[in-house]
């Protein structure tokens, strides 16, 4: 049963206080869907919560052990799926996913296969990443994560450019996920039908600018 | 008025010590000018800024640590 | 180790998907060192004179231009932040990533420079020392190089910033290089420069990869 | 705690140093200059061209002064993320240029009488010409990014990586111009100094340091207020009032 604890986080972005005193907390097979307005600072609890950014104050901790303690074992048990796909244009699409699978501890070739047919693009594997539509690249992307397991999922908008079927994969994809003792932080306005799902309003903790 | 113009010679010197003190004071003052006239920029920006935003006269980032 | 060995491959596969386009540096490191003839006049002594400052210089302007794209690409596509996140210590991903431009640039350098000392008709024992002086040389340049390409991400106007950047840092080498195979032509002492530059490859193995990670988890944060 | 660092004790304090760094700073050197003038001798050696030592000198120890300032307030703001060490770095980045540029030119001056020649390839010139290209690279760097923190925090970095490298560059250069001229024209200063000659050098060098201050308050009280004016047109831009003509200012990263 892993814990995955955020409180009294701060976010300062430039010179503008995004959000304070946010606080949360994931338990095995739980999920996070994080809702607010634009600019309220989704994007930046998920890079916060992956370690891209420090907070100016507040804790993450992962079964109570802070996270900035050890980068590389915090990096190691997340996924992280931004705004950019990440697929390399000359590569093909499984070189693109085999190569971040190895990268990791439990990933590799027969995985990235597995996870290419899960989301219906195994017909691509030969392709390079250049002759793929967005749809198709953010596939890719979604297929790494699959590549190679890890408890921690974050994704910023991870339905944007996919269609109704694709969305209905990945919501499957991550219920599995969950049920294997998985947990998922997931920004979004699109609606993503996580089932028991706890909601993180970001405009509740709008703050006044800060100089 | 001998020593004046003693002084002003700097023993055949005076074209090499004069630019160099002159270019010092120059670029000393110009530095010290410019700072000072962004310090009264910026602060006559603020204090335009302050008056056109209606309500609290005292902004919040001047206001103690939360 | 092994996923070291993946990232260098990784970057090394890329460029040969990019049909070398580094190889464009070692063209332009030929084409800067035979402008000089035409400046300073085809005179076999004078030539010989200036040879080895003249590849030093062309050899730090080459991998300075290359430098630019050492993150760049990564930093735009994505792939910068979750190399980031990798489970390896980011100054491991830096120094692959540095190997592999290392690798890709500098060591055509290299392989290009006794033709050029040939053509500036340097003195014959000057060769040996040149290419030692290179090898030790331009990796250092690279991890250098590697902290301000960190820097620079996502500022406006990358190449000519890094450029201000870099070369002042750059002088050492160049002093030192330059010196190693001044030193083997005239019959002076040439180990101790060769040395010099060996300990600052060392120093900037320890340093670089640390400053330059630190650069890029500024660039991302 | 400086999360929200507060720079109001930081502007209550220069408020009320400010008079005094200027009255002291301009008394310093005015005491520098005339007894630089005319209170003390030409050098027996150098005649009156060793004058140019008064201001000379004093800004190559500016120039080193600086930039030591500067890197240590960028470690401070790299260590503890203090908001006012990256700004008081940014804030006297220009000041060392000046006295570098400075250092450079009235050492040219000295020169071309000593030596012969405008410019002389020695040891301690091109180390400080090297110096016044770190300095640039400072400036330029912290001024090449759209959001302004974004830009200190990269320059703090290259302030602590310039740092290390000064000593190396210094050696280097040393090593280079032994190799290249055995001997200079030029021996610096002689062996001890006459007291009627340090007494204004330390005049000007007092001088010069209590005017960085002076400068050096200014400036950072420009940048807290140009802070202050960003944050005031964020809340503007965030609120939806109507905007003032005057200047776009730069938004933070999105979230």
């Amino acid at each position: 049963m892993d814990r995955f604890i955020g409180h009294g986080l701060t976010c300062i972005r430039g010179e503008r206080l995004v959000f304070s005193g946010l606080g949360f907390t994931l338990e095995s097979g739980g999920a996070l869907v994080l809702t607010g307005p634009n600019g309220s600072g989704k994007s930046s609890l998920l890079r916060l919560m992956a370690g891209l950014l420090a907070p100016a104050a507040g804790t993450l901790t992962w079964n109570g052990e802070a996270v900035a303690s050890d980068r590389e074992a915090h990096g190691g048990r997340l996924h992280y799926v931004g705004h950019l796909d990440a697929v390399k244009p000359v590569l093909s699409v499984m070189e693109n996913v085999a190569f971040w699978a190895n990268l990791r501890p439990g990933g590799g070739p027969a995985a990235a296969e597995a996870a290419l047919a899960v989301f219906g693009i195994e017909h691509l594997a030969g392709v390079p990443g250049r002759f793929l539509s967005a749809g198709q690249r953010r596939r890719v992307n979604l297929a790494r994560i699959l590549a190679a397991p890890a408890p921690l999922w974050l994704l910023d908008e991870p339905t944007t450019a996919l269609d109704r079927a694709a969305v209905a994969t990945l919501e499957a994809a991550i219920a599995s996920h969950r049920q294997a003792g998985g947990m998922v932080a997931a920004a979004t306005h699109t609606p993503l039908s996580l089932g028991s799902a706890q909601t993180l309003d970001l405009g509740a903790f709008e703050t006044e600018v800060a100089a | 008025m001998e020593n004046l113009s003693q002084l002003l010679e700097m023993g055949g010197y005076a074209r090499f010590v004069w630019p160099s003190f002159g270019l010092t004071l120059a670029v000393l003052v110009g530095l010290l000018v410019v700072s000072r006239r962004a310090l009264k920029g910026a602060e006559a920006e603020l204090a335009a800024l302050q008056s056109a935003i209606p309500g609290r006269l005292q902004p919040a980032d001047t206001a103690d640590e939360a | 180790m092994d996923r070291f060995l993946s990232l260098v491959g990784r970057d090394l596969h890329l460029a040969q998907r990019h049909g070398f386009d580094s190889l464009l540096v070692v063209v332009f490191f030929i084409i800067a060192v035979v402008l000089f003839p035409f400046g300073v006049g085809p005179e076999p002594n004078i030539l010989a004179r200036i040879a080895a400052g003249v590849i030093w210089v062309a050899a730090l302007l080459a991998s300075m231009l290359s430098l630019e794209r050492l993150f760049q690409t990564d930093y735009e596509d994505g792939s910068l932040e979750l190399l980031l996140l990798a489970p390896l210590p980011l100054e491991l991903v830096v120094l692959a990533k540095v190997a592999a431009h290392w690798l890709t640039t500098g060591l055509p350098l290299i392989v290009a420079a006794p033709l050029l000392a040939v053509l500036l008709n340097m003195n014959g024992a000057g060769f040996a020392v040149l290419v030692a002086a290179l090898a030790l040389g331009t990796p250092t340049l690279s991890l250098v190089g590697a902290v301000g390409a960190g820097l620079v991400l996502g500022s406006r106007r990358g190449g000519v910033l890094l450029s201000l950047l870099v070369l002042p840092l750059f002088i050492p080498v160049l002093v030192f290089g330059v010196g190693a195979v001044d030193g083997a032509i005239g019959g002076f002492a040439f180990r101790s420069p060769l040395l010099i530059l060996g300990g600052m490859l060392l120093a900037a193995l320890a340093l670089c990869p640390w400053a330059s990670g630190a650069a890029l988890r500024q660039a991302l944060g | 705690m400086h999360r929200f660092a507060n720079p109001t004790r930081f502007m209550r304090l220069s408020a009320a140093l400010l008079p005094w760094t200027a009255g002291a700073a301009l008394a310093l050197i005015a005491a520098g200059l005339y007894l630089g003038l005319f209170g003390s001798p030409a050098d027996y050696q150098q005649g009156e061209s060793v004058r140019i030592m008064y201001v000379h000198v004093p800004s190559a120890w500016m120039a080193m002064f600086c930039y030591t300032f500067m890197a240590g307030a960028s470690a401070v703001g790299l260590i503890w993320k203090h908001p006012l060490a990256d700004l008081a770095a940014k804030a006297t980045a220009p000041v060392g240029a000046c006295f570098t540029l400075l250092a450079l030119i009235t050492g040219s001056l000295w020169g071309k009488p000593m030596w012969g020649t405008w410019w002389e390839w020695d040891a301690r010139m091109t180390s400080v010409l090297v110096l016044f290209f770190l300095y640039l690279g400072y400036i330029a760097l912290i001024n090449a990014f759209d959001d302004p923190t974004r830009g200190l925090k990269a320059a703090a970095i290259l302030a602590l990586v310039g740092f290390a490298n000064v000593p190396i560059i210094k050696f280097s250069v040393d090593w280079w111009n032994t190799l290249h001229q055995p001997a200079s024209v030029f021996k610096a200063g002689g062996p001890s100094i006459d007291p009627s000659m340090l007494a204004p050098l330390l005049l000007m060098g007092v001088g010069f340091t209590v005017y960085f201050l002076w400068v050096l308050m200014l400036r950072l009280r420009t940048e807290i207020v140009a802070a202050k004016v960003r944050a005031l047109r964020l809340r503007q831009v965030r609120s939806g009032a109507p905007a003032t003509p005057s200047g776009a200012t730069p938004l933070g990263a999105k979230g």
